[in-house]
Formats: structure tokens, sequence, C-alpha cells
């Protein structure tokens, strides 16, 4: 048992270190395909669901990185509370941008206008 | 100017560099962009990095307080100011670019010529940094107790100096009020008849009730954890960064966000206008009574040692604790005036202009 | 590996300044501001253990909990343009449901 | 040596004043151009905030701590973290051996060894205090500012400065006649 949690000490920076670099990854794909998508909900859906994950993944790197103390419990703290605040203003965006009126772009790309000339609220 | 010293470029001084270019990139698209939302929010955002930079700086403290004006009260500020006046800035006139434009050229050459002068950046034995500043670091482990040598310097090496500026939040939100109005108790408010039709239609587009109920479950769990934290801020503002500035900021923002989400009204019967009146004046006379208190004892205004006499560093705890709540007390209350100055106005713009 | 994060985060801080400044919606606007909000909070975590001082971590924690008072406070003002109304409904005393 | 290196020199040490000049000037150039007072009051934003900056990068010091006194220096970063308890052992520990160490004079330092507090390199905090109630203050002036706006969008029906001074003109010839 104890041979065990030696060895889980030992994985524990590499571990970190995984979830770290994939977190940047996912965050920066997000962040990508935030400004390459051509509308705004494709967009939200980049947004909202790649930030969840990581920054997730990154504050269990830092946390495993941390180990027990205090200044764990404050990253799991911020990780709750994004949780919580996130989502949640991703949903007020999108209830207010559905509530406007804000049409998605439907059909190919080749049959839309070009991307400035898309999005208007009617 | 000393000349021994080499800024080293290292990891940081990347971070640095990327932090300005985005304050630059943010700042040029504030001077370009016409709509006063986008405005706000790029200003929100100039506040952010400018909050992370600090960071990077080892100025926590004061990207405490960035962060805490920038997140929320700033932006709420500015977009009831626009609710008021306007939403786009008409064109600038070649004029007046062209006259704006050899006066910021002008002024930037005659400072650009005057940073050769400078200490270099990083330099520990520049004169601001060798001088008072080290002094200040040295006296506060020993004289006050206090780990965080700014929550020492501001609350008791420069107690005067705060007591002025707390004096002067004070003052600006007694102008808010000469200007605005006090904004009135909560029930009883004169609505003009627009407003009142306006407040039906809404009533009929099924704003109210459960239609928002993600906001308000998440508000609900979000408001008590805000001011539990603002509260943390204050009382180990000894230890970590924070103070009564933050905290005050912090918690005011608490009460904004619950009348964003419930309605002024609501916010009114919880902290009611005349709580907060009798707040911002009683926060400054705490701060004052304390320097009275050290008066009486014997002491000097504002000297804490004379709290404690058998151990100087306790009396240095206690007093700045004192102080600092009134600093809280006062910037909360004031924060809290404006918004509500501001509310209580009725905007008297046609939707056609808007 | 902690450096090569924060450079990540700061580079999707860019691509998210980048959106917006583009635009075109305000939504967009907004959707670029609260995601930024995120990242910074992000960024603060890691620099922390950059500098190896937990101090970062105390203002990322009051950025989590106050990103999105902003982000509220824009979208409200845009839909309804008035500050006092309610977007939700407190109970009032010895009501039921 | 060559010039070329000196001005290489200049560059890096202060690089930080040329960006915060320019953005100081960014603010400026806001103030100037728009007519619009609520943009006029971003811009002053700006200004403001580029000063603090000024401030806050004077007193960064290279490879300096924010200046929190710590009772144990640490720079793993696994390590990063102390305690509630630890803190106050540490401010205790200052306080009684040190009460009486003191000195009465201020001098300048002039070695790396004088500037070091118990061993460690802090930032200098001096520059922190005074744009920390800088803040507060700016916060509330601003508000004071943008109720000027709001009377004068409700007094005159513009925000924009030249119908403003139009206004103004055709009121005075109106007076006059």
């Amino acid at each position: 048992m104890s041979e065990l949690l030696h060895m889980l000490d030992i994985l524990r920076p590499y571990v970190a270190g995984i979830a770290l670099l994939s977190g940047g990854v996912i965050v920066l794909i997000g962040a990508s395909g935030v400004l390459r998508l051509p509308d705004f909900y494709t967009r939200l859906h980049a947004a909202g669901v790649t930030d969840t994950l990581g920054t997730l993944l990154v504050l269990l790197g830092l946390i495993l990185l941390s180990g027990f103390t205090l200044l764990s419990g404050k990253l799991a703290l911020v990780g709750l509370f994004l949780l919580l605040t996130s989502p949640a203003a991703t949903h007020a965006v999108a209830n207010a941008a559905h509530k406007a009126g804000l049409k998605p772009r439907l059909g190919t790309v080749q049959s839309q206008p070009p991307l400035d000339a898309s999005g208007d609220p009617s | 100017m000393n000349g021994e010293f080499l800024t080293p470029i290292d990891a940081f001084t990347v971070i640095d560099l990327i932090f300005m270019s985005m304050l630059v990139v943010v700042g040029i698209a504030i001077v370009r962009l016409k709509d006063l939302f986008a405005v706000v929010m790029l200003s929100g955002v100039y506040s952010l990095v400018s909050a992370a930079w600090f960071v990077s700086l080892d100025a926590v403290d004061v990207a405490f307080t960035e962060a805490a004006v920038g997140a929320g009260i700033s932006t709420v500020l500015m977009l009831g100011a626009m609710l008021l006046t306007a939403r786009q800035a008409a064109p600038t006139k070649p004029a007046r670019h062209w006259v704006a434009l050899i006066v910021v050229c002008a002024t930037g050459a005659a400072l650009l010529y005057a940073t050769v002068d400078m200490p270099s950046f990083g330099d520990p034995l520049s004169a601001p940094n060798a001088y008072i500043g080290l002094e200040y670091l040295k006296r506060t482990g020993p004289e006050t107790g206090v780990p965080n040598v700014v929550s020492a310097v501001l609350a008791s090496y420069r107690g005067y100096d705060t007591f002025g500026e707390t004096t002067v939040i004070l003052t600006a939100g007694l102008g808010v009020v000469l200007i605005l109005g006090l904004g009135g108790p909560a029930i009883k408010r004169k609505k003009t008849s627009a407003a009142k039709a306006k407040a039906a239609k809404i009533d009929q587009s099924k704003i109210l009730g459960a239609h928002h109920v993600v906001l308000r479950v998440v508000s609900k769990m979000m408001i008590p954890v805000i001011i539990i934290y603002g509260a943390y801020v204050q009382f180990h503002g000894d230890f970590g960064p924070g103070g009564g500035f933050q905290a005050g900021l912090i918690i005011a923002s608490a009460i904004i966000l619950y009348a964003l989400i419930f309605g002024i009204d609501a916010a009114k019967e919880a902290v009611p206008p005349s709580l907060v009146r009798l707040g911002a004046a009683l926060g400054v006379l705490i701060y004052g009574g304390v320097g009275v208190i050290n008066l009486l004892l014997g002491g000097n205004f504002l000297e804490y040692n004379i709290l404690n006499p058998t151990h100087p560093s306790h009396g240095q705890e206690l007093g700045i604790m004192f102080v600092e709540i009134g600093v809280l007390v006062t910037v909360a209350s004031v924060m809290l005036i404006i918004f509500y100055g501001f509310t209580s106005r009725q905007p008297d713009i046609s939707d056609k202009d808007w | 590996m902690i450096f090569a994060t924060a450079l990540m985060l700061m580079a999707a801080m860019m691509l998210m300044l980048v959106r917006l400044l583009r635009g075109p919606e305000l939504y967009d606007r907004v959707l670029a501001v609260n995601s930024f909000g995120t990242k910074t909070i992000l960024f603060l975590c890691v620099f922390a253990f950059l500098i190896g001082r937990s101090d970062a971590v105390d203002i990322a924690l009051l950025y989590a909990l106050m990103n999105f008072i902003a982000t509220i406070a824009i979208l409200k003002f845009f839909r309804y343009r008035a500050l006092d109304v309610a977007l939700s409904r407190t109970r009032r005393r010895g009501e039921t449901r | 040596m060559s010039s070329g290196i000196e001005f290489w020199q200049y560059l890096v040490g202060h690089f930080n004043y040329i960006v915060v000049i320019i953005l100081m000037m960014t603010g400026l150039y806001i103030v100037i151009s728009t007519g619009n007072l609520v943009k006029k009051l971003v811009g002053l934003g700006v200004f403001q905030t580029a000063v603090f900056q000024l401030y806050i990068t004077m007193g960064k010091v290279t490879g300096g701590q924010p200046p929190i006194l710590e009772g144990v220096h640490e720079s793993a970063a696994g390590e990063a973290a102390t305690t509630v308890a630890e803190h106050g052992e540490a401010a205790a520990a200052a306080a009684s051996h040190g009460e009486q160490a003191v000195q009465a004079t201020v001098s300048i330092a002039k070695t790396m060894d004088e500037v070091l507090v118990g061993g460690v390199l802090y930032s200098n905090p001096l520059p922190h205090v005074l744009i920390l109630t800088a803040i507060v203050v700016g916060v509330a002036t601003l508000a004071v500012g943008l109720a000027l706006v709001v009377r004068i969008r409700e007094s005159y029906g513009t925000i924009e400065e030249d119908e403003l001074q139009e206004a103004n003109y055709q009121h005075a010839k109106g007076a006059l006649s």
C-alpha cells in the first residue's frame, strides 16, 4: 500500500504536467475556434465547452503540483466558482442573443454570404 | 541614472512585453471604436490586463484593487451613465484628429526625452527603490508585526494620507449625491408615466419570475460567497493582499449584483439608502475616531503604539484593523451611494435615438 | 512546463482579444470578454506557480467570483435598457408559490 | 562601446517607460480628439491607468518578491503555500526579536546586501500604497464625472462637445438680442 502511494507520488508531477499541457492545448483550441468559426452560436459552443474542460485540467494539474495545502484549496475554489459562473454567463449570452432574434447561419459555407454580412439581428 | 545596472531579459520580460502589447492594442482599439458599448467592454478588458500585469510586477495589492474595480463597479457605472446619455459616439472630425495628433506627438517626444534620466527597469539600487521604500520594508516587521508591508504603510506610516483619501472618496460620493440626488426610498419612488408603461411592457414579456432561473440560482449561490470573500480580504489583509479598500469594493459589487438580478427595489429593501448614507460618514468617523482616541490616550493623532503601551506592535495591529474597518465602511457605502444615484434617474431617451 | 502552459494561455488571451476587436455582434464581444476573463484567471493561477508565491491565486479567486457581474450587466443593459428592472423575482414575506 | 549597444541597453532598461508613454498618449489622444463626453472619460481612465503603471514599473525590482514579508522564503513552485498560522508565527518572531533594532536615520542603500530585508529581495511597497488608494479615488471621481455628463445630457439633450458649444452659442445670442 505504501509502495503504491510512493509510486503515485513519483508519478504526480508527470500527471500534473500532462494535465497542465493538455489543458493549455484545449484552451488554445477553443480560442482558435472562437476566432475562426463562422457565426456567434458556433463560437459560443467553442468557447463554452472548451473553457470548462481546459479550466478543470489546468487547475487539476496545479492542484497536483501543490499537494494538499491551503493553496490547493484555493485553486479548488477557483475551479468550483468557474464551474458555477462560466456556464451561467454563457447561458446568459446565448439566451440574450436568441431573444434578440440573432439567427444562426445554416447550410454550407459556399451558400452563405461572407463572414461580415452574417448575423444581422432582425 | 544608475549606469551599472542592466535589466536582464528573461521569461518574465517576455510576459511583461506580451501584456504591454495587449494594452497598446486595446488602447488603440478604444480610440477607433465608436460603439460606446464596445468601448466600455474594452475599458473593462484594459483594466483586466493591467491587473494581470500588476501581478507580474509584484504589485499584488494594486492588482487586487484594480481587479475589484474593473470586474464590476466601473463597468456598471459606465453602462449606467451610457443608459442615460447615448450609445454611439460621433465620428472624430479631421481637424480635431490632426490637432490631437500633433499635441500627442509633441508631448510624447518630450516625455521620451525625459526617460533617459530615469532609472533602469528593475534596478534594486535606484533612488526610489533604495531609499524610503526600503526603509518601510525594514521597519514594518519589527515595528508593526504586520507581514503585508503595503497594509502597514497604508494604514500606519501613511495613515494621514489614507485618512485624506478616504475623505476624498466620501466627498466624491457627496458630489454624486448633489448632482444626481439621493436615490430616494425603496418603494415610494416617483415614476414617470413613460417608465410605468415600460415596466408594464416588461412585465408582459415574462422577464420576471422563473424566466432567468439559471441566473437567479447562480447569483443566489454567489452573492453570499462574494460577501464572505470580502470579509476574508478585509481581515486577511494584514497577511496577504487585501485590505479595507478592496473589501469595500468587493462587498459593494455583491450588492450591485443583487440589484442587477433581483431589481433595484429589492436591493434597496435589503440595503436601505439611508443606511448607506449613514455608513459613508460613519467610516470616516471610525477612522478619525481612532486618531482621536490616540490623542486622548496621550499620543499623537493616529499613533497606534499608544493603544497597547506594553506591546507597541500589538497596538499597531489593533489600530490598523480599526482604521481598515473605517475604510471598508466608507468605500462600500460610497460605491452604493453612487450606484443608487445613477439608478434613481429615468432615461428620457426614445427608443429610436438610443 | 508551467511556463509553456502560461504562454499557451496568453496566446489564447490574444486570440480572444482579436475576436473582441473584430466583433461583429455585441454578443460576440461579450462572449470574448467573458472567455478572456476565464483565461486570465487561469493565467494568474499558473503565474502564481511560476513565481512561487500564492498571492496571485487570491486575485484569480476574486475574478472567478466577480467576472460574470460585468457580463450580466452588459447583457441586461443591452436587452432591457434599464437598471432598475428585475431579472428575477424575490419572494416576499408570507408569499407562497 | 558603440552607440548601437548603448541604444540597445537604453531600450532594454527603459522599455517600460516607452510603453507607458505610448499608453498615456493614447489616453490623451482620446481626450482631445473625441467630442463624446463618455468616451473622453474612458480616455481619462486610460491615461490614469498609464500613470499607475508608471509608478508600479518604477517600484519593480528584478528578482524581487511582492512586498509581503514571509518568514520562510519559498522558491519551489510546489511549496508555494504558507498557512495563516505560519504567517502569524513569522510575524510574532519578527516582532519579538527586533523591536529595538531599528535605527532612527534613513540612508540610501548602495550595495546589493543593503537592499535585502531578512535575506530576501522585495519590490518597493511605496508606489503600491500610493496607487492602491489612487485607484479607488479614481473610480469615485469617475463617478462624479459621469454624473455631470448625465446632468449635461438632461439639460442639453446631447453629450457631443460641438453640439454643446453650438447650444451655448445660440443661447448667448438669444440672450443678447
